[in-house]
């Protein structure tokens, strides 16, 4: 049914969501709890610093990336002169691309979801002897669980729609960071190519139901037994 | 012994500020007082869920606060197991996996329980894999008490541990808690309402009123005083004796009360002094004249003082050296011509003597 | 050129401005003319800058556009297919060079240069779909670089952003308009890059049929092929074409 | 009269399947029984909460639920006040927002209670302002039996409503939960543990035990009867005497105990027959004859059957027509020479005897 | 300090986020809610159709949006034909694209938060005689509220942020449509490229610290008061 280019894009475009919203998974826990228990001077400097990628345009996300991570940048320089990796245009530029701009949205979910557990059931794991890294992992972080499902798909949606950042960053490689926004994109930039993009436009909405699907699954709330 | 010194203050509102200080080295205290009064408060320092405005904590000459040398022992370092009011179970752990959550190491030579012989004690076997949603509200409290038991404290910490469940079941687990206690030697403070328990349990009382602490002592003493009878406000007065000289006599005794001896059952092989007995007014037959071939066996003459009317009964004051309070009906008042002034006779079963010591 | 009154922004509905979509890469060179033409007739034009393809896409979904300036004479065509155009020219033109960032020395001075190992990555727009990538393709196959230079080139979303991984050092060398280059930061151009004679660098004007419905709209049409016009497109760095010529058209003028 | 009739089958787990039937057309009705037994599921299925997996419920005519119809009154129709176990107080209201909540208007002529009257009567005034979270665990019980209260209910169901207060406000709100029930003629249904809350309040009991009613009758003849004994396992026999006959005289009146009569004392202006009147063993003191001038009024001479050595204590049962246990001490056995077949008298207050009806 | 055009773009880009978003909002929670309390039989399409906005790049949904509500559109026509009205290249073309694209994000948070409150409030609520409009209005609604706030504050950022279907349904005109992204876009075909449009891109990176500091100000917690 597809053709080769577009199963590329298809695969691809799997891969790179999955491993941003997998890498990213650490770090929005982390930050998302940070936020919802701690207090300290500068939180909303940290706050704004994860939204920033949410107000811009993608497009300006993908060239201060490009800036920080590009050849010459200070970070992409160093990389380069230390360890001879080039991020930008490759596989793992789009990931970085991904993660940048779908990051705040898993944050906040997750961030909602430890606000909503309640602090005394902290307090009660550690009156039974739990230090805080054994009540954040047995009771904090299965408590949030919902809300950290909802915010890894969140960001996996976000990173399979992702376009903006990609391109700039990553460039538009077939086969290599040729995601399907991409191959779209291009299809469209053709005369008469828009009427071929459907096939990709499909496969990107199944993507979407099956991702809902799936966390409904996964969030799946216990049987409430109060009548409705 | 165990050795628990507190002394702290603490503002929760406007309207509450907690300033109390007491110390216990008792195995099993009693925090009592009226709702509001700042029990849950308490443990929740001691437990170190709470941090103190102002004071310190000490327990077995570990420091678990002390403000001014900003020491504050985190409270999984603090071996306490609490029972909380609102019990706060793991939602999302099966009733096992709640009791099995703490895994302190027993301190050294003692474990306390395992959990089979706590679920078998509480009666929750039957629900080690229900998730505590599914719990009625007695099944959370026992799993919450359980939990407790299980994290193997060196102090407990139970706030209204037995508050709903039925006697039946709180009999059998009063007896599961104090062999726990007594056995282990474990120091419990617990919060509750029911004078019986306190009574049947606690071996010092502290009386906490709106934040302060209005009497400390044994539950003889507490319960008995008049501090705690307006703050209990009882239906009808409470009959206290207090003997100064107590006379030994086999496994009963005879307080002293003037001229009169009360003959008193005792429990245990000592007898301390003073003794104190409470019983109630409607425990006492009034009489005009001596009685033989009773099975009660003290009869207390006195004057008769006053004679009371209120919503709850008529009592009479007699003052058998001490006052002593009793129920009448108005038929009795007529028929034995009972009147302020004239002599009566206090018919009192030596078992309904409580003894406060 | 933002401050025009506020009534104007407002009347996104009126029928009677004239509204022009125009390629994105002609959008200093449109505003300038906008500006001219405002000062001379004393009217506002609405422009909308984007994609060529977008554009025409949307011209084609019943946009209200008069005017559409393209960026390759595709998406003319495209028009012209649904039967939206009413008039045409091919009026602009533009020049196709390879540009390096400033700081390395312009050791490039022949397409074989950029076949040399000391060129890694050439950014250029997407040959598929960017107008100047696919007349950067063309040439380059015409040179038969092509299959050989395929490897080496970044794609760009646009020129624009082709002249971004240039300046920023990036890529090593990039093939851009003569437009995008001359102004871009630390960039220089090392050599210009004649496009394939098949098909040159065509930029055409079109009167859509909604625009031929209009006067005032005809008006501007003609107006972009001003003098006045001419003399904007050039300063840009467009290449005019004139069509007094009787065999078509012929370039005259070139990069300020 | 309000008449309330259920009747409904619910599986709440695997365990536990409610399957009860019971009718009550009483002002109280107390639901009573272990931790477990499904008191809360009833209470839940009958405001609505719940829905049953079969059955129905009536109450005064109106069909609450019938699942063989498929009607299900939606809880708020129902016009049901209900104190649930573990409050459900909304959190992001104030005292006040949550006690007034409910702007159900009053039956019609009937306005059951004022925000001010109720937070008096519950000693809530001062809470007012305060978010559920500041107030400790007796306080936000008292706002969720206000809140129930000024929902202008046409039946009250109240879960544990008292069980953290301490006696004095238990006392007070009782007084006042009883005034509104009488003053307004609500019906409640209500689960306690407490046995003295029950005889209390209740004019009729439903006694549940895993899932099902195992009795159902007023509170002497539940609370009296050996299955009640068997779940209470109270640490101590219980005396009960029923009185086909009663004599009538006065504000009193006499049981018929073949041919001895048994002084009792009323409190209400009718009299029920058969009467039964419910007394401790401690209560009873034995003598070997009769006594006069005493203000015990009832002496019962009968036949020792048997006399029993617990952990609780010695007690002699002596057969007056009817078993009566008495409390006696080692020393009073020998002392009256006490022995199965002997003859004794019983001596029991008149204030000692609890009328159940 | 900004120039007029800026300024403009500024304003406009706050107009049409703060439409979006408000616009968005009675949306957001009326499917919020169904998705969290409800049980009904195409629930995961519901679902899906809310969630592929978010899959799909922008571009493409705004693609979408022009087939539908351009002026040949199915919608676009019938609204045209009947009440005169064109919506595409207009500024509440710029709020439908923002909407769009931004909607998933809403629903997903506000969603998470009323499966956070307990539905046995929502009962007593039910028993205290409140119906359920009002049983949702004084409770479940307020104890919603962070999540509210929070999805509220998610769409109206991703609008700020807005591109590609923006560029697409409402066109690139200036002072209409052109907002901050556009502007962006916009200034980077001008001499000076992309470094010419800094200005722009530090105001919003300034509105997302604001937007941040303004949900931490609305969010806020009320003190817990156990010990950390
Ligand atoms: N989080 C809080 N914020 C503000 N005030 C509080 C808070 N928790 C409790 N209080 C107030 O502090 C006082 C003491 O509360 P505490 O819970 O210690 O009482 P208690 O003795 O345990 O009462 P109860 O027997 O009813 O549980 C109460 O008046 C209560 O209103
Ligand atoms: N949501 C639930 N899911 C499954 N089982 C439940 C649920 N709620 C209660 N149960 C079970 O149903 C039984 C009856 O519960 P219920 O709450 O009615 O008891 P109860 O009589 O109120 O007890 P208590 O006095 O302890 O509150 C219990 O055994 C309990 O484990
Ligand atoms: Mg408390
Ligand atoms: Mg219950």
């Amino acid at each position: 049914m597809l053709t080769a280019e577009e199963l590329t894009a298809v695969r691809l475009s799997l891969s790179v969501a999955l491993t941003a919203s997998l890498v990213a998974l650490p770090a929005g826990i982390a930050c998302g709890y940070l936020l919802a228990r701690w207090r300290f001077a500068g939180k909303w400097i940290l706050e704004a610093l994860v939204n920033v990628p949410l107000v811009l345009p993608p497009v300006a996300t993908g060239y201060l990336l490009l800036v920080l991570l590009g050849a010459r940048g200070p970070i992409g320089s160093l990389l380069w002169d230390h360890f001879g990796i080039r991020l930008a245009f490759s596989r793992e530029a789009a990931v970085i691309a991904a993660v940048a701009v779908s990051f705040p949205l898993m944050v906040r979910a997750i961030r909602l979801a430890f606000q909503a557990v309640d602090p005394r059931l902290e307090m009660a794991a550690r009156g039974l002897g739990a230090g805080r890294t054994r009540t954040f992992l047995t009771v904090s972080l299965p408590l949030a669980r919902r809300g950290i499902i909802a915010g890894w798909l969140l960001c996996f949606a976000r990173s399979l729609g992702e376009f903006g950042a990609t391109i700039l960053l990553a460039g538009n490689i077939a086969g290599e960071t040729r995601t399907i926004p991409l191959a779209i994109y291009s299809m469209t930039q053709r005369p008469g190519g828009l009427e071929g993009s459907w096939r990709l436009v499909v496969v990107a909405i199944l993507l979407a139901c099956i991702a809902m699907v799936a966390s409904g699954y996964l969030e799946r709330s216990r049987a409430d037994d109060v009548a409705s | 012994m165990s050795h628990l010194e507190f002394a702290c203050q603490h503002s929760r509102s406007a309207e509450f500020r907690l300033d109390a200080r007491f110390e216990t080295h008792h195995g099993v205290t009693a925090l009592f007082g009226p709702s509001g009064a700042g029990k849950t408060t308490v443990l929740a320092i001691i437990a170190g869920l709470l941090k103190p405005d102002a004071g310190s904590v000490v327990h077995d000459g570990r420091v678990l606060v002390r403000t001014t040398e900003r020491r504050f022992l985190p409270p999984e370092k603090r071996r306490i197991g609490m029972v909380f009011q609102d019990h706060l179970l793991f939602p999302h752990l099966t009733v096992r996996k709640n009791l099995s959550y703490s895994r302190r190491a027993a301190a050294s030579g003692r474990k306390l329980a395992a959990l089979g012989e706590v679920a078998a004690a509480l009666d929750i076997e039957k629900l080690l894999e229900q998730f505590p949603r599914q719990l009625s509200g007695g099944e959370r409290q026992r799993v919450a008490l359980g939990r407790a038991l299980l994290s193997q404290p060196d102090l407990l910490l139970l706030d209204e541990p037995l508050s709903s469940l039925d006697a039946r079941l709180r009999y059998r687990i009063l007896d599961y808690v104090e062999r726990v206690v007594r056995l282990w030697d474990v120091p419990v403070v617990f919060v509750s309402h029911s004078q019986a328990e306190v009574r049947r349990l606690a071996q010092w009382v502290v009386m906490l009123d709106r934040g302060r602490v209005v009497q400390v002592g044994t539950p003889e003493e507490v319960l008995g005083s008049s501090d705690a009878l307006a703050l209990q406000n009882s239906a009808a007065p409470i009959n206290l004796l207090r003997f100064e000289k107590v006379r030994r006599a086999g496994d009963h005794c005879f307080g002293q009360l003037g001229s009169q001896e009360v003959f008193v059952p005792l429990q245990g092989p000592t007898v301390r002094e003073p003794l104190i007995v409470q019983f109630s007014p409607r425990d006492v037959i009034l009489g005009r004249h001596g009685l033989t071939g009773v099975s009660a066996r003290n009869q207390l003459s006195g004057t008769i003082r006053q004679i009371v009317r209120t919503d709850y009964g008529v009592f009479a004051a007699v003052d058998v050296g001490q006052i002593v309070w009793a129920a009448v009906t108005e038929d009795a008042i007529r028929e034995l011509d009972l009147q302020i002034g004239g002599e009566a006779i206090c018919l009192v079963k030596a078992h309904s003597l409580e003894v406060l010591g | 050129d933002g401050d025009e009154p506020a009534g104007v922004r407002r009347s996104n509905r009126a029928t009677a401005e004239v509204t022009v979509f125009a390629a994105a890469s002609t959008l200093p060179a449109l505003e300038e003319i906008a500006a001219a033409y405002r000062d001379e007739r004393g009217e506002v034009i609405r422009t909308s800058f984007a994609g060529s393809s977008t554009l025409a896409q949307q011209i084609l979904q019943g946009a209200e556009a008069d005017v559409f300036v393209s960026a390759h004479v595709h998406w003319a065509d495209f028009l012209a297919d649904a039967g939206l155009e009413e008039r045409r020219v091919d009026y602009l033109s533009n020049t196709l060079v390879v540009v390096v960032p400033q700081d390395t020395k312009p050791t490039l001075t022949t397409v074989e240069d950029l076949l040399s190992p000391q060129v890694q990555r050439v950014a250029m727009g997407d040959p598929e779909h960017v107008p100047a990538g696919m007349y950067a393709k063309e040439a380059l196959m015409d040179l038969g670089a092509w299959p050989a230079l395929k490897q080496k080139i970044v794609a760009g979303a646009d020129v624009r952003h082709a002249v971004a991984l240039v300046s920023r050092g990036e890529v090593d060398a990039g093939i851009v308009y003569a437009t995008d280059a001359v102004d871009a930061a630390n960039v220089c151009i090392a050599f210009e890059l004649n496009a394939s004679a098949e098909r040159p660098i065509r930029y055409p004007l079109v009167l859509t049929v909604r625009g031929g419905e209009s006067e005032r709209a005809v008006e501007f049409y003609e107006f972009l092929q001003s003098p006045t016009a001419a003399a904007i497109w050039r300063r840009q760095g467009f290449v005019v074409l004139v069509r007094d010529l009787q065999d078509g058209v012929s370039a005259v003028g070139a990069v300020d």
